[in-house]
Order: C-alpha cells, then structure tokens, then sequence
C-alpha cells in the first residue's frame, strides 16, 4: 500500500481528483441487436490453410472501430446463410467423430444473432452435403425463409430441403447433372447444367418436388462459361461469363425467363482483354439497379480466378457500365450493402478487408489484423 | 510493411508497460527475421498503423474513461496488459473486460500487477479468457511482466484459462479486468 | 521479401504453363497488394529462392526422368500443374504423384489437360487428392487452364476431390497423375 | 492425335527417340520406415491461430530437398510423444462432438510410424487434460516406455498412467501443487512445484502410486525461477533459470540427486543481461554432453519468452561455455538431434526451421513454405 500511495503524491498535480479505478464485473459477455444493421456484413473464413476450422467473422464495416462485431466457427468446406426475417444465422457442416475420420456427421447448425452462440440443429442424412470452396448457393432460403436448400455432391447432385421452423429434414431432390441453388421468388429454384441449361425443380409446401423443367441452352460452357456466382437484383440473376458477357435469368416467376445476354465490354476493354475474375466476383445494390462486376485486364485462359485491379459498374436498366473504379489494393472478392449509402467491401490479396463508398468509390478503411485468413466470400446484412 | 505487421501479428513478443529502448530493441531483434532494414521498422510500423501502437487493420479505441484509464485496448501496449497473452477480446467482438457475443468467461484465471500511467496505481489484472469458439486470429499480444512457469499457475499464462468450463474449453481470446488496487 | 512469399503462400494466383509476359504482370498485381514497390519483385523473388519457381523454404525436386519429365515439381510451375488447386503434395510427404504417408488417394478427381515442354505433347493429368489428415497448407498452387465452373464438376477444381472417401473427406493436397496422352 | 503427331514432329531434333511418358498408377501412398533415422525431427505445430486444428510435421533436417516426411493432425493445445523402442507415436488431444462444444472426449491416439495413421486409442476418463501451449513434459515415456504419462490440470493437477503394451488407462495420480512431468530412469517421475521443491512419485509396476516424496527448496520462483523446459544429459536435467543459473536434477535413481547449481554466465554477460529466453530454450547433445541454451541480451522482468539472438554452447562436465552461436535468424525454439554429426534445428520468428550444424554452427538450410503456422516444440528422433 505504501507504494500505491507514493504514486499517488507523485501524480497529485495532474490527476487532482481522480479516483481510484472501480473493480469490474466477471462475467461479462457482450450481446448483439437481434437484426443486424444494413452496414454488416459476415465475412466467411474458408481458412484454407486449416481447412477444418473454418469461421464467420461479422463486421461492421461502416464503424470507425470496433468492426469486429464477433465470430462462429463453421467446419470443413462449411456454407453459411443469414435470415432476414428471423434473429438466426445457419451452417451447413460436417463433422467427424475423431476430427478428420471416425463417424461423419452432416448437419446444419442454427445460431441466434443476439449471441452468435448455438441453438439448434438439423441432422442430414446420407452423408452427402457437397464440399467445395465456399460458394454462396450451396446454401439458399426458399419460400419467403420456410425452406432452407443445401447442395449435396457425391459426385452425384441432389439438394436436401430443411423445414426451418420445424427444424427437421423434410426430403432430397436429384438434380443429376447440374449444380447449386438460385432460388426464385416462387417456390421453384434452378440449378446450372453441364448442358448450358437451367434445371428448375419445383416444390410443394411439404418441400417434395412436384415438377422438373430444362430451359433451353443460353450460355456456351465450351466458349464462354458462365459463373457460377451470379448477383440478383428483384429477382433477375446476372451471370457474368468468363469473357465479359452478361447472361439474365429472371427468377420472379415459377418458371425462368431469360433475357437476351449483353455484353460488359466496350470495344476497347475488350482489346485490352478486360475480363471478369476473382472469387466472387459480382455483386449488386439493388434499390438503385446497379451491378458490379470485379475486372481484371489481360485476361485469358486460366486468369478468372485471379481477382482483379478494377470494380465495373453498370446500370442494369439500360445495360450501360455507369463508372469504373480502380481499387486501392487488389480484389478477390466483392459485396456491396443495401443501405441508402451503400459501401462496396472488397476482399484484398492481403485477405483483409478494404471498405470503398459505393457511389463514389472513396476508399475509407481496411479491416485486417489477422481477423481473416481467407475470407472468400462476403454476406451484406439483409 | 506488411512483412512486418504479419510478423507481429503471427510472434507477437513484446513488453508492454514501462517501454524502454531495450524493449525497442527487443522487438526489432525480433522482427529482423523477415531480413529488412532495421532502422526504418518501427517508423514503418508508426506510419502504417495511423501513428498508433495498434495492429494493421485494426482502429485505435479508448476505454469509458480515457482519462482515468488511458491507452488504447485494442492494441498490445495498454497498460492493462502487461501479462497477457493470447488474442485481444477489444478486437473480436468483445472489449478489454467483455467477452465477445456467445463466447463463455471463464471466472477462474490467471493475475497480473500492471501500473496505470495515468493514476500511477498497481492494479491487480484479471486476465479471463473468452472460450467456445474457434481462435479469434485478431491482435495477438504476448507480455510477460512477473509471469511464472506453470508450477506456479495462477501467475501463468501458458496454461489454457478456459479450463473447467462446462460447455467449452476452445480458447477464443483474453480480457483483462480490474479486481482491485494491489496492497504491498 | 518475406511479406512477398507470404502473399503468395497466402493467395497463389498464378497460371503455368506457357509463362507470358502477361501472366508476369498479373502476378506482379496480385503482390502489390502488400505495396511495396513493384519493378524489384520478381527479382527479389527468384533471388530468394536459388532463382528458381519454387516456394520460399521448399528446397527444387525433379522428377524420376528430368529430360523426359522437365521442371520442378516442388514448384507451381511445373508442367503437370497447369490445373491444380491446392497443397502440392510434393511438399508435403508425397512426391507429385504419391500421397504423403497415412492418406488416402481418391480415385476419383478432376482432370486437366497439360502440355509437356520436353516432348511437347499434351498429357491428359489426373489431380487426385490426398485425403484424412489436415490441410498441408505447404506449397498452395491454383492454376486454372480449362477450369470450368461445378455445373461441369470433373474439369472443376473448386470442389473437395475428397469426396466419396469412405475414411475422410478432410482435404490435405493435391497430386499430378499422368493418365495419358490427350488425342484430338 | 494430329496436334500430338505435329507436336513431335516440332521437336523431333532435340527429343529424337524419346517416349511418351507413361501412365501411372492409382492410387499410391509413401510410406516410412519402422524406425526413424536421427535426422528426423518432428515440429509440433500448435498452430495458435487455429488452435483446435493443430498438428506434428516429420522433417528430415538433413536432406537436399524432400525435407518433409510426412505429418499427423492434433487437436487442441495437444501433446506429443515419439517411441524409441516400438514403431508408435503418441497424441494426447480433447475432442468435443460439435468441435468446439457438445461432448467432451479425452484421449491418446496411438500412430504408427511407417504410415503416420492411426492404429488405436486409449480414452481417458474425468475431462483433466491439461491443455498449455505445446510443452514437451506433458506427455512422458516411464519404465523403458512401458507406461504413458500424461498431464492432467483441472486446475488440479495430476498425472494419468497409461499401459502402453495393453493400451489401456491404468491410474491416476495426483500432484497437488506441482506440475509437470520428469521421469526418473527407474519407476518414478519429478514434479517442479510452486514452494520451489520437486515432488518425486513412485509407481508400482500396475502404475499405482507407492510413494511420494518432497525434495528441499532447490531454486527460488520469487527471484530467479526454472524454465520448466530442461534438457537432459544421461538421465540428468538441467533446468535454467531465467537469470542464467543452471540447476541440474540427477533423475538416474528413483530418488533424485541435486548437485549445485551453477552459472551460463560470465561477468561481461552479467552485465549485458543475457538471459535464457524462447520456448524451447534448451537441448542437449547427449553423446558429447554438450547444453545448448537460447539467450538474449538485454533481458528484464518479462523477457523470458521472447527469444534470442544466439546459442550458447557449454560442457557439462566441465560448466564452462564452449561456444557462442549466432543465429542467422532469431531463435524461438532449439532442438539438436542425437547423431553423430548433430545439427541444430531452431524455429525462427517467421515460424519457419533454421537448420545449423551443431558442431561447426554453420547455417545449412531452412525449411519453409509455410510448412509450419508455429511450430513451438521440436522433438528429435530417437
């Protein structure tokens, strides 16, 4: 004691007043709002160099500080969805008895978004859930949030359907032949071919499929493959193809329709070989229409997993690009926010997180530290 | 730069409290690994950080009363830190005496005695760790002011602090929380 | 140096192959993004590591016939890669068509199809998978000639090739098999 | 065909009669011999940033190239243990159902050498693993390797007793104040304690406890504590201090001896603080009884886990130094292998592997490539 009262009589001048610091309370742990501010957005951690232990960072990336609004862990090859219209986020996961063998378990995880902490789970059956780097629509809502469909791949394709409120497994649908899930506003989802085509498997309320339609051929996966990760804007799906075209496919029906494709290039980007590239590498506001696509130049065989330097932006209305912004630091992914002012958020070469304004392409902050180690894929809040 | 900051961010080995040159010293011995120039780190570091002690990417805070308990907790040199290790709760979700959402904190832990600069108090630190989660990866700080070996553990911070917790003992990150002024 | 081999650890986007002056500039943008400056990289690279393509700390391999099998096989470049994605399994335990000991191969895998410089033919290359340990995260190498997206699945790299494994799914690397000459 | 014909025809000059490459086989898998050349070291990763995901590399410090062996997953905070006399290594590791929640599993996973794959377990009862960043005498080889000892924290301590012939979990016994684990040559293992003390405990050949005995003070916590990380020398260790006083402990009886501590420095050394510091701070050459010591200059309260710049060399027949190694670059962790021609293999603060030899302190290699996240313990085969 005699000590901590020197310093007091040290410090007397400046401090004056000031009291001792009070004890603090144990436990404390911090909560979060139960819907999520538009400015959010869940950054999910492939972390490919431990692939088992994988995770999703939430951040909100119009703070100042404190961006890191907390994590879940999500295992090998995991997909993540976030409700709009409830306080849960899921994980589709499997786990084995003894780590990496033992028995497997397939499950969706359902966390609550106050506490990010576990409340509930869905056992899958089959052992079937398809692994791949993280993708968006491997995991996907239907039904205004009633169904929740999961990709399986064995390497045949099949997509399971979970009742959210009931919590259970309700049925498996084949989709032989092609691959993930782009829901539509009805309760119906396509699936892209090998073929070039478009499967559209409709459900009924009980989540069997009741019908099984093939579109005709609207891309060349020989010529000009499309992504597999398009953007949506009410409802119409644009999927960018490897070389710059843009392939619509309006989902607001129960039964697709496809719009004329239309091209992201003018003449000269297209002699400088501007292509789209990265690993999402589309993205879209939808109040104002507007699409963005991330661009990289020399573009040829091989580079549409590159990233890219610049993010394109087009009016989807008109099909005409709106701005080109260069990016501060080299782009893998993008995502913007659906706020009234929208932020683009961008995963860099270095895996953190660069936050540019959407409308004006200002670049405003970076989020790193080693909160990611390969944080492939961005969820905006909804 | 950017060598360096994943140097600190993956061997984080540094002294917090009363920083003297050989700390400097230290720390730089430290980040020579990566083959640089040594002399142009730590203005490297400054100028990359915002002038900060902070970590790259990571944006200063101030505690409820920077006044009284000045510093900034989201990096390694906050005075409350002088024995912690592990990965800062003020940068994954949390703060410097709060676990992040869904993450348990563990009562039971390991004690530390760090001075307040601004009241020049020794303060005895609870350093509780926040489990059930998957290494948080943000802001790792290693001090090791009075840190014993584990024979004797409650001065130890090598030891997994989320031990005895029921639901989970996968270590997440680390607080550091005031339970009193130490009497001599 | 060191923050340069990082990034390319980190985030290897490179295309082998028939190396051109553009896929040079593109991976000079990848590793800008550290911001260092950029005529000195790929001259700070090849002096750190011997010259050659190969990893920062992966000591050059060959293979059994280096005339008729030219290259290094430790390194993303060499020809039999030109569609891989993942941990070579060369730097893991394996060579470029073995597993590392106490894996699984999976028969079944994706294909691509790769031109070797020494004979000049176009081999139809297996990359078939080792499977049931942790990720290697030794020697990360994508190159994508002829990658299509899942809806074409066995040109696809993106997927776990694990898959179907009765053991383990759990992905360690990736290997480079020849299955035989591509004909036209 | 016709392009492959062209092809040929292109280089026939240079290639002349040279085949095709054949075709090969699948699947192959390498395997390893039944017993380790003592090159071989094994990096046990903790792999901090993914701690639950963790796990041991088996390299060759000697070769050219092909340095890496192989490797085996552990899981959080674990410990390891390679056999000498049986073809078997040994993780200690927690498993929870839900990887990082639900039901807990403690257990050693029993690998064997020629394939790194797994051949058996002992589950072990009462949820005590002790788990601390990786440290080598928390999993300990008694009586000729006949049983496993592993360290239990709760924060209780104790040791669990494993047969390792019959695989099964035999006793436990508790060590109330004291940690870790240091076998005897004989029938019993030493415990560091908080009073500055060793607790010596005696089994019986079914591993229960027949005795436990109390040495005197034999170094001072308040003002000079041991590393708990000594290196052995013909069933001696040799604790440093973090000052730099050296207090050896004879394990050779059941019963220790403790001969005088002595000093790593000299005057000049005293001065400059050089002190012990990193994680693994300590290794020995057996056959030419030489201690090898981690130091820094400098040091202070606190410094004790930063690592250092050089190697210290000494003799401990003799106590003198022998040699100062300056690392190329700075040390975190050493380890020397046991070989005739000895090399010394540190972690450096990139968390990649410096490879000198031991005898001439000349730097040979590094191995790296991200190989290791961070690889803090080293074990040399034997």
């Amino acid at each position: 004691m005699k000590r901590a009262i020197l310093g007091l009589v040290l410090v007397i001048g400046s401090m004056a007043a000031m009291a001792e610091l009070p004890v603090e309370t144990i436990p404390k742990v911090e909560t979060l709002p139960s819907s999520y501010p538009d400015t959010w957005v869940f950054a999910h951690d492939t972390n490919f160099f431990s692939l088992s232990d994988a995770k999703v960072v939430l951040v909100d990336v119009a703070a100042e500080n404190r961006n890191y609004k907390g994590s879940l862990p999500s295992s090998h090859f995991p997909s993540f969805l976030a409700a709009a219209t409830r306080s849960e986020v899921y994980v589709a996961e499997s786990i084995y008895s003894r780590r990496m063998r033992g028995e497997r378990t397939d499950l969706i995880s359902i966390y609550d978004k106050v506490n990010l902490a576990p409340i509930g789970e869905v056992i899958l059956p089959g052992a079937k859930r398809g692994m791949i780097v993280t993708h968006k629509n491997t995991l996907q809502f239907l039904d205004n949030e009633k169904f929740l469909l999961l990709y399986n791949f064995t390497p045949a394709t099949s997509v399971s359907v979970v009742d959210i409120d009931k919590r259970a497994f309700l049925a498996e649908v084949s989709i032989g032949g092609c691959s993930m899930i782009y829901p539509s506003k009805q309760r119906s989802f396509g699936s892209l071919c090998g073929d070039n085509t478009m499967l559209v498997t409709h459900l009924d309320e009980n989540g069997k499929q009741v019908k099984q339609e093939r579109s005709g051929a609207f891309f060349n996966a020989d010529t000009d493959p499309v992504f597999a990760k398009p953007a949506v804007i009410d409802g119409i799906y644009y999927f960018p193809s490897f070389k710059g075209m843009v392939h619509p496919v309006d989902m607001n029906a129960a039964d697709p329709a496809m719009p004329e494709a239309w091209s992201l290039l003018q003449e000269q980007d297209r002699q400088a070989n501007w292509r789209p590239g990265g690993w999402q590498i589309a993205t879209a506001h939808e109040a104002s229409r507007r699409l963005f696509v991330l661009m990289h130049p020399d573009g040829e065989n091989g580079s549409h997993k590159g990233g890219g330097s610049e993010v394109w932006i087009y009016d989807v209305a008109s099909e005409k690009r709106l701005e080109r912004m260069t990016l501060k630091e080299w782009g893998v992914s993008i995502e913007v926010t659906q706020g009234e002012q929208p932020f683009l958020v961008v995963t860099n070469a270095n895996m953190d997180l660069d936050v540019y304004s959407a409308d004006t392409g200002e670049w405003l902050r970076f989020i790193g530290g080693r909160a990611f180690e390969t944080p492939f894929i961005l969820h905006a809040s909804r | 730069m950017y060598w360096f900051d994943k140097i600190t961010e993956k061997f984080a080995r540094r002294v917090a409290g009363n920083t003297s040159r050989r700390h400097l010293l230290r720390k730089i011995g430290l980040t020579l690994a990566g083959g640089a120039a040594l002399p142009l780190l730590p203005v490297a570091r400054a100028a990359d950080t915002g002038g900060g002690s902070g970590y790259h990417g990571v944006a200063p805070q101030t505690s409820a009363d920077p006044d009284a308990d000045p510093g900034d907790p989201a990096s390694c040199d906050y005075w409350r830190y002088c024995a912690i290790d592990g990965f800062l709760c003020s940068c994954c979700g949390g703060t410097h005496n709060s676990c992040p959402p869904g993450t348990s904190m563990n009562p039971m832990t390991w004690i530390g005695t760090c001075r307040n600069p601004a009241d020049n108090l020794n303060y005895i630190i609870s350093y509780n760790d926040c489990c059930g989660k998957t290494s948080c990866g943000r802001c790792l700080c290693n001090n090791n002011v009075n840190d014993t070996p584990p024979y004797r553990a409650f001065s130890n911070n090598d030891i997994n602090w989320c031990v005895g917790m029921e639901t989970s003992t996968i270590y997440h990150c680390s607080t550091a929380i005031i339970l009193g002024i130490a009497t001599e």
